[in-house]
This record gives structure tokens, C-alpha cells and sequence, in this order.
């Protein structure tokens, strides 16, 4: 699922003093490849935005630069040499972020730093591992996800696609969906059924897919705004070589949960790094653009405008401050890790509820929007048709992480988890693109 | 809609339902936006036989007005006519058909009701300024007396369907008080600067008024009081009727998403069997009822003339401007991924129902608005 | 569960003119005995409030010279004549209800029409019917249900209330509680549980139980507002003889059934006795009291503040427009039965939101009130505290009927109907009073 | 309370924990309302050994300011009173000794700063009017010079414990601006007006000021732009600790809301395994943590005279008033019958946070000044 948070762009931070020797050459070196290969920072661009070809090429281009310059890449600093990383501890990846702070990093490869190459790290066979993990350092291989399935909603381990052995090559049918930069990707991991008689959990297994061969169509998938950062995969007969099942034969479902645990830590990394970074702006800030919406609607004397609008400032404080709460409880272990969820979840309530006090402040203005307003005004009418997002799971999924996992209430009776795949109901796969 | 029908209002309904079903369904919007074109004009004088437009026209000009209930039998169109987010000219056009039927000289009428009740020809109404109230009260547009005639100067605000007008009605500030004219499109000082909206299936624009003169025999009605009053008729016409569409809207959102949650599974069980979504499709189905009962009871009120006519119709501008918004929004977060797709019928309808809950006051507005008639 | 709305006080509405010589001939007859025997209405006095023993007392007696006037008493018009009623049909009772208009009618005895009456009339063997209706009629014996239990909440087969029979004497041991008027009634409907070792629907049985006798204990519960119109009652060794079981042994949930469905009838016909008033002023209109509250508080001119008291406006419009279209819809067959559950959930989720309005409006008057303060600002901080109710079921309950019974959609998966009573877990029975 | 407490303060929540469990558990509260008597006076000398107050008193007037992090440290122990809802004037005590830590002279601080640090004498502050504002900024009471004097008059609105004290701290407005006085409970013309409280565990009153006569030393501080930062900064303490005492008092609540849900069983489940449930409490947990984030940054903040201080006390107010009120009504209805009984303990916790919410300006009237602090 893709990073749609703003490229972080607060102050800059150094812990430049702290540096010993060899940390301080790695930052002397860093600080020289960076400005020779790295393109500026540019306030406001998407961090992700696989849309964009040209930023995911320049992201490429960045990836190679970086390995070349024999900084690691973006996740290569701690992985280890023998899998072409550079070995180093994480004080050697905080002094690359900061030294980072005036360029663009190759933030297109952020999937594979957090989750793909912990799932390699932690399951693929040590040829996998030599094979697969330098091609990412070096920008060769970008990867995607296949997880989610058209008829598969929030029931993850309901896949339907299947996967059939014969000889030494397993091949692939059926469908995926939401997979962000599918059809700029590489290569995938994709969770396939490999015995539908054994309870849904039990018989999966996680496959390495090249994204470019035969029988595999990617499609993009037009969503209301018109973006088109997903894709819908259809696998008629898709082939994968023995070699490149990762983990266990029918033991995919414990790949998917690093994965998944991965995918979250990595939200958690993901706004750690945006936090180092807003961390230095430690104050509360109340955003100038609210006001300037009222003055431009003629309402910044109007009391029920200043309400909506105070409530607006209150909401973005708190999820900030909540942010940085949950990180730092969580760097020093007095909130459980679960307490990420909670931070989604916060997210989530937030911008369906800023859309909110948007639209009752902008009125007619957001719906119906000349060409001298506002970029602010005029957006308000379709954020707020949109207000729902696709990463980091359904609104359900996250309310239930929340009751279960943080919480520790206890789960729905009456699962599925003990009935064989192939006597539980499910959905016909639906076509979206 | 009310849950009293007669034979001739269900008849009414089954007739608009099969019409647009067959003619204008869901998916001649999404082409619409697809291909970049307008409503087809085509199917507007096929409806415009059906007595759309003729509800609010005496006989005498090619209406049906005498033998009809206005504005009630106009909100069961509406409300049809929301189930499939029909986007032609339909509130407008009755808008200004009922304000020329109330007030117009009998060569206005004579000149404009048999072409807007057949379809011919079509109308936008101009009132509204760039205010916290705005589209709940006249605004944007001022008049002076000049000669024997009128000087219009101004811009009228969130004017729906001027760009495909034959006329325009306009409601203008003077020294008089409210005026109201009929002021054809290619008046000179007239332009038109279409907005982006939201709602794919609706044309909205600023209207601008450059020093444009009118003749004495533009004016409709007298200024002053009664044009205030006919001003204050014709907003609740078009809010009942807002209304009613957007009730439409709602009711068929939440009904494909009820079939969306008993059909899906997950977890091998329907997902509306889950106590949460059960929950929330509880709460939305009785705003939704009570969204249906300001609707209905505001087309009542408006059509008879009734003493809390102007109440009525921000009571359900408020609730059915609110609550439309918060359950399809809902909708869509229950219909998952597909629901935030391009091909997915679902925001079209969210679409309109945002739209609506901005246009002709927001539920602020009407609040406000209710405060001034409680005398506060 | 009692009405705790307002007694009506629109205004008043006739139907004479349709009336045959036979109506009108009642009509005449009830308008000289109502003139002579009703004490007269009071416009805001409660319908129901069994903390006002005087008021009870009062109702005792109307009740009492309605019967003897020939009317019937309340409850007494449509009843067959074998059993003390009038044998009347609806439309006389009508008449009653508009004649009664200038008084005070003997509410409290509202459940027994309502509720009592319909079950001894569906369920009561001729012996009961004979000998406990007329009483209800003749207002010697007030009625009270014990239903509900301290270990049980909102799953009301679960009562743990034992009956044992021995000789031809049942003997009850247990606890009731939320009984409204347990304290002022001389006969109950008591549900007890006579079989443990059934599912738990099927070991249940009904009795009719004297209140004022030995083992009987019965405390006032004192809720936060100081108000005590509830009880909790201890039963040890309470005796029923065997003549007194209405239904079957083993039988009561059908029983219960009755009571809940005239029950929810009864608050359909509560609101519908209201609203024929009410319907009459069938135009809405816009309560004086906000402007005043906001008046009092300064805030009259202020944009914020009458964006609170529009929007409060706004809530009882629609409220009361519901309510008269779930009445419409429900006479003409328009709308199904459980329409009425979303009318009660309109009106739990109603009177929550219109005190988070109204607080908002009087910020800190509403929580500290000086003495000159009206009492409409200075309540808003303790009906912010209390705005849930009693009656009516809780929220859950009403968000299940509404789901299940009027959308249809599915109940919960593993429920608990197949299992023997004693192997489901349960809670124990708390003291409330 | 902040995530990173040190080991001190870790220390000073276990005590307070301890005490307040011990000499003014939950109970007390419910047993004062029984019996129609205040706080404990004596539980508050013991807890004035603890060195409640004096974490805003120097060291030589018997306070540990400079070993302690006052408003946090405050905070921590504020939190710890919610989550018993104690009814000592804690708030009142330690902002009046801050302020004369702060302003007072050297007679000022050596008069009142040792017995309010050892529990001997209690301060109320009046500041409040009677406006949206009411409790966000200073109103009610103005000053005029008089001789060499001072006259004060007005009604200083929603005072906390000045029925119980015996020093009153004033916040008047006059030509010079805002001046500040220490005032005697026995001055004349200094009356008390109780209110009626929602909040049991709290004392409230109008105090009015009918020409009381000052003499030069009961001026605290300078007038003017000084005064002004004074108070703004005794508003911020007293946000910061009001913020904290409502994050425990929510906190507690939702504790035992989480043992009643887990430990109820119907229908043969725990309730707290219904979804509809398990999705409210989790919406609440997420709220409830916005608050926690708030408060402590609030805390911290203004401990530290960070510059968004004044911004972070009202996004704390805000986010702390509604949702603990919102909670904490949720969790009352989780209760079913049980929790709408004077027998049980949650309404008192209600009653503290619909009393906290609207008391030092409402959430509404932090967002008005929030707007003003941005410059709006």
C-alpha cells in the first residue's frame, strides 16, 4: 500500500555532534553522493505516486545512484554485505535520513525497505536472498504486492487465486486487485491457494512473480478522482519456477503475517521519518490555510466559521500530537506495539471529519468552484466524495485491529478458521478495470 | 415522497420510474462525464410530454397545473429522478414555469409557458450572491430603474442550467425592493462563466450582469412585497423539490447498498451480518425516514400554501442536506475498495448528494434561516 | 417501562360530526361523567410517575369513577362485556380519548391497557379473565411487569429467576428489577424460569403474582437525577398458586412475546393518542424556548449560537414529522410494524444529540446555574448526564430491531438459542437498591 | 500524562495513587453528595505534605519549585484526582500560589506562600464574565484607581472555592488594562453567590464586588502588559491541570467500562465480544489518546513557556472537554439500567466532565481563540 503522505518537508534536523569517527565519513560521504545524484527536495510532491512514470523513473534513476555511490540505497544501509547491503546499524541510517533532508530519496522503493526486504530477510532460502536483494539496492527491481483479491474485501486469507504444480513450475490463475505500481513493478509477492481441502489459513503459499511475462494483464484501475495508482492484475496461467516459492509450500499465511506486521511497522517507520523530521518543529503549529479559506469565502468574522475552523486546527494538533505520542512511546516501549493502529485509526476518523468542517465552511463554493478560487476551496467538494482511502485496510479492519489487538476484546464466534477453503462461501472474483 | 399516495400519484411514480429507467438510467451520467457531453436533450421533450414541466402551467398554456397536485406530484418526479441522478434542467425549468405561471403578464406567459412546459424550451433561475446565506436569500444581482426601463448589474451565483437557458429568471435587489425579470440569454452585458461542479450531471455557473437594459415589459410582477413573496415561493419550490431528489438519491444508495451487504461475504458470513455495519445501516435508515418525512411533509406544506411552508423546507433542507451526505458517505466506506472506483455507480450519487447539501443554502444557511423565522 | 413523555396538551380536536346516534349518544355520556369524576389536565404534568404517590392515588380514583360512571375505565372500552368491559369498538374509544381532552386521565394505568390486558385476554384461562379484569377495570388492582433481572441486561430470556412447585403452590426465589411501579402495584406479570436443563427460551413460564405478601421485597431504585420510579424486587419463597400461571408451564416465552409486541404496539398507540393530538397541529412549529435560552444567555446574535438552536429546531421537526409519518404509514398499512423501532431509535439518538446541542449553547451556565437562571439552561448539565433511558430497551436492543427486524438483515452467527439453559454462563444477580 | 516519566515522577504518581486511594477514594465524593458536606479539609493538609502546592512554591517559602517540574509534575498528580474525582480545591490552590510566586512581593509571597503551601490556607481565582467567552479571558470585575487605592467592582462568574477561601486572587480590568489583586475574603463588599453544581465534588459561586476598597498592596504584580502575561499564564496552568484531571477521570472510567464489557455476559458472550461494541470502545480508545497526547504536551508546554503554549492549552480543552464527555456518556450507556443509578460511580465521573468541559471556556470558546492566536 502506498505512502500518499506528503514528502516530508519540516525543518532540518542534525545530530550532526554525536557522530563518531566512522559515522562522521559516512555522513562526509553521504552528504558528497547525495548532492551528486539526488534531485532537490520539492515541498508538496507525493512521496508516492506510481501515476507518475517519470517520478517513478527518477526514483529508479536515485535508487542506482545511491547503490552506486555505495550508500546501500534506500534500504540497503542495514542489510547485510552478503546480500549486498552495507551492514551498518540503524544510527547509520538516521545520519543518511538527515543528510537526505534536502533531496528527494527514491521513495518508490519505500515498499521494498519495509516490507519486501524483511520478508525475504526473515523467509527466503539464501539463494533467494543472493539473487533477489541486490537487484532492489541497485534499483534494478522494483516490487509490488499481490494480497488482496477482487472478491476478497477484508478477508485476506479468503484468496481465491489458485495455484496448480506441475513438474517444476507452479502456475498461477485468478485475479488481484489494489496492488499499488503494479504495472511499474518487477516483480511481486503473491499469495496464491495451494490446497483449497485444508482450512482457509492452511493451505496458502506466497510466490515471487516476475510482474513482466506471459499471461500475466495488468490494468489499471481508474478511481472517482481519476488517479490511477492501483492496478487489477488478471494471472491466466502465470508461471512461477519451484525456486521462487518463498517460505513453506502451504505455509504462505505465516509470510503474509511478517509481511503484514512489516507492512505496519513500516507505517510506523514511515511516519517516524516524517516525525524526525517534524519532530523539530516540537511546537504546535495552526496551519495558515484555514484562515486564508475564511478570508477568501468573507467569512473570517463569521463565529460559526471560526468554530468550524478552530475545530479544524484542533484536529490536525491532536493527530499530530498523537503521532507523536504513539512514536514515542512506542521507541521507548511504554505503549504496546499495537498502539499503531490506533494512530490509523485516529487518521482515518480525522479526514473524514476535516472534509466535514470543510464542506460546512466552504458550502456552495466547494461543490460548484470558479476558476479564480483557491486550490483549498475548490478541492473540499471532492475530498470530501473521496474522503475514504484504500492503504492501511477498511475502516472495519482498523476498528477491529484496534478492539481486538490493542484492546484485547475478544473476537467475533462463530469463525471460519476451522472449515475446510472449499466449504466456505465467498464472492464471485469482480472485474474493476 | 408521502406514504399516502393516490392511484394518479402512483401512477405518476411508476411512469417516471419506468421513463428515466428506460431512458435516462444510472449509466447516462457516467457517459455524460465519460464522453464530456451535456444531458440529452432528446429525452428532456420526450419527459416534457409526460407533464414534467406542465405540473406547475394552467391549462390555457399547455399545462396540466389545474388538474394536478404542483409541487407534491413534482417531488415524486424528483425523487425519481434522483434514484438515477438524472442530470437535465428539471428544477429550474418547473422553478421558472411556476414563477411566470404566478406572476407573468399574459403575453410572458403567453411567450413562455407553452414552450417550457413542452420541453422547447428551458430556463435558469438567477438569485444567488457569494454569502453564508447564499442561495437561501436574493443576492449578487441589483437593479435601478433607468427610463421607462431597468438596469441589471451583478453577478447571480450557483446559477444551475443557465448555460443551456433560453431565458433566465432573475430575482434583483433594487431601491424598490426584490425585483424579478425575464431576461433572455442573449441580452446584451449577459455572460456566463460556467464553475466546475462537483455533480457530473449538473451545469452550474456565475451569471454576470454588465449594465444590461432591460424594456419595462421584462419585469415579472410587481417589485417589492410581491415579488419577495413570489421570491419566497420559488426558493421553496426548489428546495421541496431539491428535497425530494435528494431523498431519491439517498434511498437508492442505500438500497444497492443493502443488496451489496447481504450479498458479500467475508469471513464466510454475509458482512451485513456484522453487528457494526448492522448498527450503522440502523442509524441510516432512520435518518433516512426522517429525511423522507421533512421531504414529504415540506412538498405538502409548499404546495398547499400551508403557515409553516417556509419552515418546512429548511427543516428538510438541513436533514436531507446532511444526513444524504453522511450515509451514502457511509455507503461507500462499506462497499470497500470498489466503491472508490471510476466504474462504480456509487459516487455519482455521492457526488449529487454533496452538491445538493451546498446548493440553495447550506444546512448553515437554512439554520440560520430558521432562526430569522423563529423571530430570533 | 413507562411513558415518561408529556401528557398531551395540543389542542383540541373533534370528530362529532361523524359520530351515529349510538356514538353520540356516548359521547355525551362520557363528556357528564368525565365532568363530574376527571380532575383536569395540567398542561406538562407527567403521564406516568410513579414517584408521585399522590398522583397514583389519583389515577386510582378517575380510574375507579370512569367504571362506575359506565365508561369502562381505562382499558375497559373495547374489552368483551364477560369480563367487565364495554364491548365497544375502536371508534369509541376514540371518542373517549377526544372527550377526555380537558382532563387528566388515569395514565398510570396506561400498562395495564397497553400491556396487562392483551395477555390475560390472549393467554388467561376464563377463571383469570373473569376474576383479574374486572379489577383492572374498576381501578381496585394496579399492574406491574417484572421482566427484566439484575444478572440480565438486554437479553431478557436469560432470567434466572427459579419457580419450584411443590404441592399445588409454585414458589418463586430471585430477583426483578426496573419495574415501573413495583411499589404502588398489587399484581404482576412475573417471568421465572420452572426447567434449567432447556434451551434457554423453553424453560420459562408466566405467572401472575400478588405483590403486597410474604417474601416479597420490594426497593425503590434511586437513580442520578434523585427520581425513584423504578424497583428492584427480591423474591424469596414468593407463593403462586398453581391456578395462576397464565399459558403453559414452560410456555412463558410465548407469553413474553405477547407482552412485548402489545407492549411495542402500546407505545405506537401511546405516541398515536399523542399525535392524534398533536396531528393537529399538523403544521410545524419552531419551539419559543431556544430563542429564550439563547436570549437569557446573551447569545442571541451570535452566528454559532443559532447554528446550535437551527439545528435543535431541526431535531424536533424531524422528530416530530417522523412520528407523524410512522403513525400515517402505520395506519394505512404503508409502512411494515417495525417501523416503530426506528422510530424510538430516532428518538434515543434525538434527545442525545439535542443536549450536546443545547450544552454547547449554554456552555458554563449548564453546569453551574445561579438562582436566576431558568430552569430550561440550568437542567441542560444533568440532562446532559442522564440522557439515556430506562424504557424503551436499551440502545443495543433498539439498533438490533431496526437491523434485524425492519432491514432484515441476519442475526448474529453463534447464538446461544440451542444450548441448555444451565451450561450458558450468565452474571450474577447485582443489588441495585 | 506524558509516555517518558521519569523516576521521580514515577514516584510522585504512585503516591499520589496510594493517597488518594486510601484517604479520598471514590466513595468520598458520593458520601459528601449523601450527606451534603464538603471536601475533606484534613485529607487536603495530609495531601499538602505531599507537596501538592508547593511544586509551585520556592524553596524559601517552604515550596520544592526548584526541584520539580511544576505543571507537569502537577499534572501527574491532577490526573491521578480525575481518576478519583477528589473534590479538594487542588486547581484553585496552585495557580494562586503560582501566581504570587510569580508577581507577589517579597511581603506578598512571605504572607501567603507558606500556609497555601502546607495545606493552611486555601485561594479561589475570580476572573470569569459571562459571555461565549466566559472562562477564556478575563471579564466580570474592573478596577479603578481610587486615592491611593484601588476600587474594585463587578461579578467575577464561575469561581472555583471561594466559598472555602481564604485569599482571593482577582483578575480586573481596568484603564491601565488588566491588573491582578490579592483581596481578603472579609473585604468589604465582597459577597459569594453560590451556583448550583453539577459537579458534586466542586464548589462554584458568583463573586461579586460591590466597591471594594484595596489599598496599594493588595496590587499583584505591575498593570498592564505584565498583568496580562500573568494571567494568560495562570489560565494555561490551570488548562493544563484541568486537562490532565479530565484524561484521568476518562481514563478510570473507560478502565471500568472495560472490565464491566469483558465481565457481562448476554446472550452467553461477554458483551464486550458484540462488534457494535468492540468498534465504539475502539473509537473511544483513539480519542481517548488524542486527549493523553494533548494534555501531556499541554503540560509540558507550558512548563517549559514553549511559544505554542497558549495554542496547546486550548487544543488540549478542546480535545479533552468533548471527547471525555462523549466517552464517558458512551460508557454510561454501556452500562445499561446500572449506570443511570445514583448507586453507581460513573455519574460522578460524568458530572466532573461535562463540569470540566464547559468550566475555563468551552470548547467553543478555545476554538474562538484558537482563531485569534492564528491571527483570524
Amino acid at each position: 500500500m502506498p505512502n500518499t503522505a506528503e514528502a516530508p518537508t519540516a525543518e532540518r534536523h542534525t545530530t550532526e555532534h554525536l557522530d563518531t569517527e566512522e559515522q562522521r565519513a559516512f555522513r562526509l560521504e553521504a552528504r558528497e553522493v547525495m548532492a551528486a545524484g539526488l534531485p532537490p527536495r520539492i515541498p508538496g510532491q507525493s512521496a508516492n505516486s506510481f501515476e507518475d512514470k517519470e517520478l517513478v523513473a527518477l526514483d529508479r534513476a536515485s535508487q542506482r545512484k545511491l547503490y552506486e555511490g555505495g550508500l546501500g540505497g534506500l534500504g540497503g544501509i542495514m542489510a547485510p554485505k552478503e546480500y549486498g547491503g552495507l551492514g551498518l546499524d540503524k544510527r547509520f541510517e538516521d545520519i543518511f535520513i538527515e543528510e537526505a533532508y534536502p533531496y528527494r530519496l527514491p521513495w518508490h522503493y519505500g515498499n521494498a525497505h519495509n516490507v519486501v526486504i524483511p520478508c525475504l530477510l526473515a523467509h527466503g532460502t539464501e539463494e533467494q536472498k543472493k539473487r533477489l536483494l541486490p537487484r532492489i539496492f541497485s534499483g534494478e527491481d522494483m516490487w509490488c504486492q499481490m494480497l488482496s483479491e477482487p472478491s476478497g474485501g477484508s478477508d485476506l486469507a479468503g484468496v481465491l487465486t489458485r495455484a496448480e504444480k506441475r513438474g517444476d513450475t507452479w502456475y498461477l490463475n485468478g485475479s488481484k486487485v489494489w496492488t499499488s505500481g503494479g504495472d511499474v513493478s518487477d516483480m511481486a509477492l503473491c499469495l496464491a491457494r495451494t490446497d483449497p481441502t485444508v482450512r482457509k489459513h492452511a493451505g496458502l503459499t506466497m510466490f515471487l512473480v516476475k510482474m513482466r511475462q506471459p499471461g500475466m494483464t495488468i490494468n489499471p484501475i481508474k478511481l472517482v478522482r481519476g488517479s490511477t495508482e492501483f492496478c487489477q492484475e488478471f494471472l491466466d496461467d502465470v508461471e512461477v519456477p519451484e525456486s521462487d516459492v518463498l517460505g513453506g509450500v502451504n505455509d504462505g499465511w505465516t509470510v503474509a503475517m511478517t509481511q503484514l506486521a512489516a507492512e505496519r511497522a513500516g507505517m510506523g517507520r514511515g511516519w517516524a521519518i516524517g516525525l524526525r523530521q517534524a519532530a523539530l518543529s516540537q511546537y504546535v503549529e495552526l496551519s495558515p490555510q484555514y484562515g486564508e479559506m475564511a478570508r477568501e469565502l468573507g467569512l473570517a468574522r463569521d463565529s460559526y466559521a471560526r468554530q468550524l475552523i478552530g475545530e479544524a486546527f484542533v484536529l490536525d494538533a491532536v493527530y499530530d500530537l498523537t503521532g507523536k505520542r504513539v512514536s514515542a512511546g512506542l521507541r521507548n516501549g511504554a505503549l504496546p506495539p499495537t498502539v499503531g493502529a490506533v494512530h490509523s485509526l485516529l487518521s482515518a476518523r480525522s479526514s473524514v471529519k476535516r472534509t466535514q468542517l470543510l464542506s460546512a465552511l466552504a458550502g456552495p463554493a466547494g461543490v460548484a468552484s470558479s476558476p479564480d478560487q483557491s486550490d483549498a476551496v475548490s478541492r473540499i467538494g471532492i475530498d470530501r466524495v473521496v474522503t475514504h482511502r484504500i492503504g492501511g485496510g477498511t475502516l472495519e479492519t482498523q476498528l477491529n485491529l484496534v478492539a481486538e489487538r490493542h484492546l484485547g476484546l475478544p473476537r467475533e464466534p462463530g469463525s471460519d478458521r476451522d472449515i475446510p477453503f472449499n466449504q466456505l462461501k465467498h464472492n464471485r472474483s469482480e472485474k474493476l478495470a | 415522497m408521502d406514504v399516502a399516495l393516490s392511484e394518479d400519484q402512483q401512477m405518476l411514480l411508476d411512469m417516471t420510474r419506468r421513463f428515466v429507467g428506460d431512458r435516462s438510467p444510472i449509466g447516462a451520467v457516467r457517459k455524460q462525464a465519460d464522453t464530456g457531453s451535456s444531458f440529452d436533450r432528446a429525452v428532456w421533450k420526450e419527459a416534457a410530454q409526460l407533464g414534467w414541466v406542465a405540473l406547475f402551467v394552467p391549462e390555457e398554456h399547455g399545462g396540466i397545473a389545474e388538474s394536478s397536485d404542483g409541487v407534491i406530484d413534482a417531488a415524486i418526479v424528483a425523487e425519481e429522478l434522483g434514484r438515477v441522478v438524472y442530470s437535465g434542467p428539471f428544477i429550474s425549468t418547473c422553478v421558472a414555469a411556476a414563477a411566470i405561471a404566478n406572476a407573468g403578464t399574459p403575453a410572458q406567459q403567453a411567450l413562455w409557458l407553452p414552450p417550457l412546459a413542452n420541453g422547447e424550451a428551458l430556463a435558469a433561475w438567477c438569485f444567488a450572491g457569494k454569502s453564508p446565506m447564499a442561495g437561501a436569500e436574493p443576492g449578487g444581482v441589483r437593479a435601478a430603474r433607468s427610463g421607462d426601463g431597468f438596469m441589471l448589474d451583478g453577478t447571480a451565483c450557483y446559477v444551475e442550467d443557465a448555460a443551456i437557458a433560453d431565458i433566465l429568471l432573475v430575482t434583483a435587489q433594487s431601491d424598490d425592493g426584490i425585483m424579478q425579470f425575464l431576461v433572455p440569454l442573449d441580452a446584451q452585458g449577459v455572460a456566463i462563466a460556467p464553475l466546475a461542479g462537483l455533480d457530473l450531471g449538473r451545469r452550474i455557473a456565475d451569471v454576470r450582469f454588465d449594465g444590461v437594459a432591460l424594456t419595462a415589459d421584462a419585469l415579472l410582477g410587481e417589485p417589492g412585497d410581491a415579488a419577495a413573496q413570489a421570491f419566497e415561493r420559488q426558493l421553496q419550490i426548489t428546495l421541496a423539490l431539491q428535497c425530494a431528489e435528494t431523498v431519491g438519491v439517498t434511498d437508492r444508495a442505500f438500497e444497492f447498498t443493502m443488496e451489496w451487504v447481504r450479498d458479500r461475504y467475508a469471513f464466510n458470513r454475509p458482512i451485513g451480518s456484522f453487528q457494526a455495519l448492522k448498527h450503522r445501516l440502523a442509524d441510516h435508515i432512520t435518518q433516512l425516514e426522517g429525511a423522507k418525512a421533512a421531504a414529504a411533509h415540506a412538498a405538502r406544506s409548499v404546495q398547499t400554501g400551508a403557515p409553516d411552508a417556509a419552515i418546512a423546507v429548511s427543516v428538510a433542507k438541513s436533514q436531507c442536506g446532511r444526513f444524504a451526505t453522511e450515509i451514502i458517505r457511509d455507503c461507500v466506506q462499506l462497499h470497500g475498495g470498489i466503491g472508490l472506483t471510476w466504474e462504480h455507480d456509487i459516487h455519482f450519487y455521492l457526488r449529487r448528494a454533496v452538491s445538493n447539501e451546498a446548493l440553495f443554502g447550506s444546512p448553515a444557511a437554512h439554520h440560520e434561516r430558521l432562526c430569522r423565522l423563529a423571530g430570533l
